[in-house]
């Protein structure tokens, strides 16, 4: 085993891959010279040459666009975005011509693009620049979007993401680039589709992504110490496709769940799980399904209250206190 | 060229034409629905550029895209019942129009978003670059998609990274029922390109040989200097923008002028002064067009439409999940 | 009261609103001199003149960014996207310019503006012109959103939409457009966030906006006849706000609803109307909150294929007889 | 300009760096969050360009908008303030330091988005005129920003419509880490007016009187003609980028070089030539410009932050049922 960031964990996956496959190249602002303005993509230029690692101008629906029509000829290209809030001067290259082109052509094509960057709030930047758009995107059939919560998963499914023939948007968290965790040293691939039991419980299910998922496991913690509540904590890891079972698994286990993520509520992911749940568990439930979302405010600047407006570990707990 | 290849050229803009008549005809019968840009007044500029290429050289273009199939060597027959929306069209029924594909003649659609195919060329190029191809992309739009940002995203990364890239701006003089004039600042279209220091040229778009003079000049440039060019070729389209089109925005009288300049009557008068072809030649290749083009529409006629089941094909191509999900598996 | 169009309807409302108020102003694609591509905007340019009715270029990101700029110093612009698939290539100037900078200001900075065009598939264009995003803005704080089922609506909603001093995107329906009903003769503005139940029923709940609540209606006939079944049904009209009282006040009547919709299923409007339906009226629900979308495909264009992806009346039938 | 005139200039300049000095400070003591766009080394771009507007003209940038902020007459204190999160911000603590906002001043922004501003500038110039104001819009960009398609979709907007707009590139050679020469093709940024038939000019932003001059015409062009204008500065950034750069992009030399022509220092060696300021009177300003940017840190210090029911205000004006929703009304 080894010890490294989600950062890191990223930037393994990134140059494991670029070594296996001459046909992945990494392209994006500031990827290259500056070692990526979060210092994700750090000594890959170094590594795989200018060539195969490419500094863009900010021109993010120029280079998405580009990537999208090199991947349809073969290239496999890692797109950065700095941080997803600036996809969305690329939105209709990447819904459009990423998301669509494959069904439109009945399948000739494919294009095997990931997107990739930070997609998080909390960090005082404001409103333009705190966007976490899982959801946009995942409303798009023909469109993967994964949400990793920890290195190893990190890992293993940006490496799947990057074998994968489809698109897919990867959406990290700056906040998280620094935790650290053991990893295995040897290869290794995390499956697309699949969910995953991070805490065993049998009281209630707590169901989230991203930091979302690590805010449910520090409010389990609270639970138990305080109430003594046992609760399982199940991270849906792949947005799209979503691994439904895993969560009904645990919802017919525990008859409550809530649900944890960092997006604006209205439609955010946690909206499409909520529903799936009560209609796939509809007689197992023994208290609605509740949410815990970012408030429904634009991200504001100041520290204090943007504190207040994404998911805390309080939140949660008071909000399964709710339902208990 | 030799005879046979000018005949050739002529053959297939002859079979554009009557293959874009045919679907007006089919169009106004409700046997076609959705939109229908047809190509009609422009196919100099297809059936020119695209004769210049080599079998690495790259194809893309917008919704005005049936030209571009037909020139890429697309059968009548998969673009018709395309357009039918048929499962034996080239797309299986699921672009239609705006949407035509053809990835093995190196041909990449076919985009409905206007401007939204431009930065997909500077990606074709690059591609081929990083493959160490000798080739280069044709990436052709109309004059109003010259106005969208993504095109000079594209120009920018173009002429920056060096790529072997060739923008054909078909300046058909119109967006929908908007005049150039109304939507354009600049001098000339292609003089976009001055910006990023980038080659560009405008010509006669109507005149099949000054296409290839102009286009081969750029493809050279891509293929020898990995450089990027932008070309204007000015021309017309003959009908509406679509088929719903009032065209309350242009006169009877000015479509009657230019259409004096017809590409097809042009091309045709210089194979008749070369000697290349006889009159009685071009009719028998105009009478195959009309009956190739009439039997394309049997074919869409009798093709079926996709089966239910194809609604969940071609979304993914790891989709083994999202076939189960919805019961497909 | 006289009989008009859903084309009309909206025709009639700018230009009330054109007369009556001197900074509103009309621009987008071919609005003035060809009438627009739908005929909604026929006659405006000849009544208020090129300064007020504005052709502009196939520039989305730019006019609807000058429309907002031109807004914040006062003028009232209504932009119109020939269709709702074509803001994607603007995306990051509604989300971003119309819908945070009042935050962001500190509300020193309103926005009255209208972005307004037809949302809708069915019209055999494929999959990159038949989008139907009114979840993707509803997602974000600061928008308002308006989704109208008929002609009534549509004039009184967009009208009040053109007054509100808040950013709102109006989303028609071509496949509406050619719809007449009786309207007032007389000027009439109807409530932004205020959900309309069109139908009286007892036995269970419909829910839909747009086409889909159109839909709705066609599906109570059927299972009147074929059941007997009396449906209620509630028309959303607006997405954002969105009216729950009025919807759980139905559901709190019949313990059963279905909702329609015709936008992709993944978080879509209606998966946040089930979300909060099972959280506000939990014990009244005999059935789980069942949903109707389209089909979670890329619009196909055969018509064949396309007809399957949109809800219709059978479906919904179907679909309730479930929960019955 | 007359003397007074001269010596506020001056003294504008001198308030914005220190004040930027003072956020250095104070954002590695950790009592400023987030990013943090210093504007030192650009001050004359500003402030020269803003000198010679009338009441009615309107400005924006982008989110390097601190010396904006103060050259058009904001305070230190509710700078500072909103640098802090405070409550006494400019914009309440909500927008940061990328979102300056006073419209009482004529000032739209701050904008985080790289080039999400330029149309909004094209909007204020199409307000004006609608309005039949003889007055015009400023927009800054970056040399990064140039590449974004809404630069450009702007441009084309201005051109063709004659809209009373002046766009304003601050060439500081680097987009974050990238040189100028590896972001944008062509001889220069304002260049890329060309292909808009559109004026444009590049000069030393370095030097106040140049900047007042090059945009002096511009905004009379600007409302004379109702004309747009596209300006390059050429400047230089001394700091990183953001607070966290460390700046591996330059060498410790090209900084010292640049330093040479600092903006402050040449304008001050123009006054003293002119015998207009003296040592004393410099030392003075200067001295008077770190008290207030001292004072200003004091009163963010002592501000109280937004209180919670603040979340909720300022989403939308007509805001009833979306408070009553969330329990606020
Ligand atoms: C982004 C976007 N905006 C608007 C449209 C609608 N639209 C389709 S074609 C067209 C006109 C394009 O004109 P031009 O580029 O000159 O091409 P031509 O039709 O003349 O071939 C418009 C406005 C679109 N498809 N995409
Ligand atoms: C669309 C978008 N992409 C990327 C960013 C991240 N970013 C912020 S500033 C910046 C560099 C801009 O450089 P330039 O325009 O030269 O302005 P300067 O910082 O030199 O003033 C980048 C890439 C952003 N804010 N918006
Ligand atoms: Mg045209
Ligand atoms: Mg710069």
């Amino acid at each position: 085993m080894q010890k490294v960031t989600y950062r890191d964990a990223v930037n393994q996956a990134i140059a494991e891959e670029m070594k296996r496959d001459e046909l992945v190249c990494l392209m994006g602002e500031e990827v290259a010279e500056y070692n990526g303005a979060y210092k994700v993509t750090k000594g890959l230029l170094e590594k795989f040459g200018p060539k195969r690692v490419i500094d863009t101008p900010i021109s993010e629906a120029g280079f998405a666009g580009l990537g999208i029509g090199a991947a349809m000829y073969g290239i496999r290209p890692i797109v950065e975005f700095m941080t997803w809030s600036f996809s969305f001067v690329a939105f209709d290259q990447v819904v459009n011509n990423a998301g669509n082109i494959r069904y439109m052509s009945g399948g000739l094509i494919k294009i095997p693009i990931v997107f990739r960057g930070p997609a998080n709030g909390g960090v005082n930047v404001g409103a333009t620049h705190s966007h976490t758009p899982e959801n946009l995107f995942a409303n798009f059939p023909g469109l993967k979007v994964i949400c990793p919560s920890n290195a190893y998963d990190a890992k293993g499914l940006l490496k799947a993401a990057i074998r994968d023939d489809d698109p897919v948007c990867f959406m990290e968290n700056t906040k998280l680039y620094d935790h650290a965790m053991e990893i295995p040293v040897e290869e290794y691939l995390l499956p697309i589709g699949k969910a995953d039991v991070k805490r065993k419980g049998a009281d209630i299910s707590r169901v989230g992504h991203g930091r979302g998922l690590v805010t449910a496991l520090e409010a389990a913690k609270l639970l138990e110490e305080r109430e003594g509540v046992n609760a399982e904590v199940v991270d849906i890891r792949t947005i799209r496709p979503l691994d439904m079972e895993t969560i009904l698994a645990s919802v017919r286990k525990t008859n409550r769940v809530v649900l944890v993520e960092e997006n604006k509520p209205y439609c955010g992911v946690d909206a499409q799980v909520a529903f799936e749940i009560q209609e796939k568990a509809f007689d197992d439930l023994d208290a609605p399904v509740k949410r815990v979302s970012a408030l429904d405010v634009p991200q504001p600047f100041s520290d204090p209250l943007e504190k207040m407006v994404l998911p805390d570990a309080e939140r949660v707990f008071k909000t399964c206190l709710e339902i208990l | 060229m030799s005879a046979g290849e000018k005949i050739d050229l002529f053959t297939q803009m002859v079979r554009i034409r009557r293959f874009e008549e045919r679907c007006i005809r089919s169009y106004q019968q409700g046997k076609i629905g959705g939109f229908c840009h047809t190509y009609i007044g422009q196919e100099s500029v297809a059936v020119g550029s695209i004769s210049v290429l080599d079998k690495d050289d790259q194809i893309i273009t917008a919704y005005r895209d049936h030209g571009h199939a037909l020139a890429v060597g697309m059968t009548m027959n998969e673009c018709m019942a395309e357009l039918y929306g048929k499962f034996t069209g080239c797309s299986k029924g699921k672009g239609g129009s705006m949407h035509f594909f053809a990835p093995d003649k190196r041909f990449w659609g076919g985009h409905g978003i206007v401007g939204g195919q431009t930065p997909l060329g500077a990606g074709l190029a690059f591609a081929l670059k990083y493959l160490d191809k000798k080739a280069c992309s044709l990436t052709y739009l109309g004059d109003g998609a010259v106005n969208q940002g993504a095109f000079h995203e594209a120009l920018n990364l173009c002429a920056l990274w060096k790529l072997p890239a060739v923008y054909i701006i078909e300046n058909n003089y119109y967006s929908m029922g908007t005049s150039l004039l109304r939507s354009s600042a600049g001098e000339s279209l292609a003089g976009r390109g001055i910006g990023y220091d980038m080659e560009y040229e405008v010509a006669n778009g109507n005149d099949l040989y000054t296409v290839r003079e102009v286009t081969a000049r750029a493809v050279e440039r891509a293929k020898k200097e990995s450089l990027p060019t932008v070309l204007e070729f000015q021309t017309y389209r003959y009908r509406g923008h679509s088929m719903s089109d009032p065209e309350t925005y242009r006169t009877k009288d000015e479509v009657e002028e230019k259409k004096k300049f017809d590409p097809i009557a042009l091309y045709q008068q210089y194979l008749l002064d070369e000697g290349v072809l006889t009159e009685k030649q071009m009719e028998e290749i105009d009478e195959a067009a009309k009956k190739e083009a009439s039997d394309s529409v049997d074919f869409a006629e009798e093709s079926p439409f996709p089966p239910e089941e194809e609604l969940y094909t071609d979304v993914y191509v790891n989709d083994e999940i999202y076939l189960a999900k919805h019961g497909q598996a």
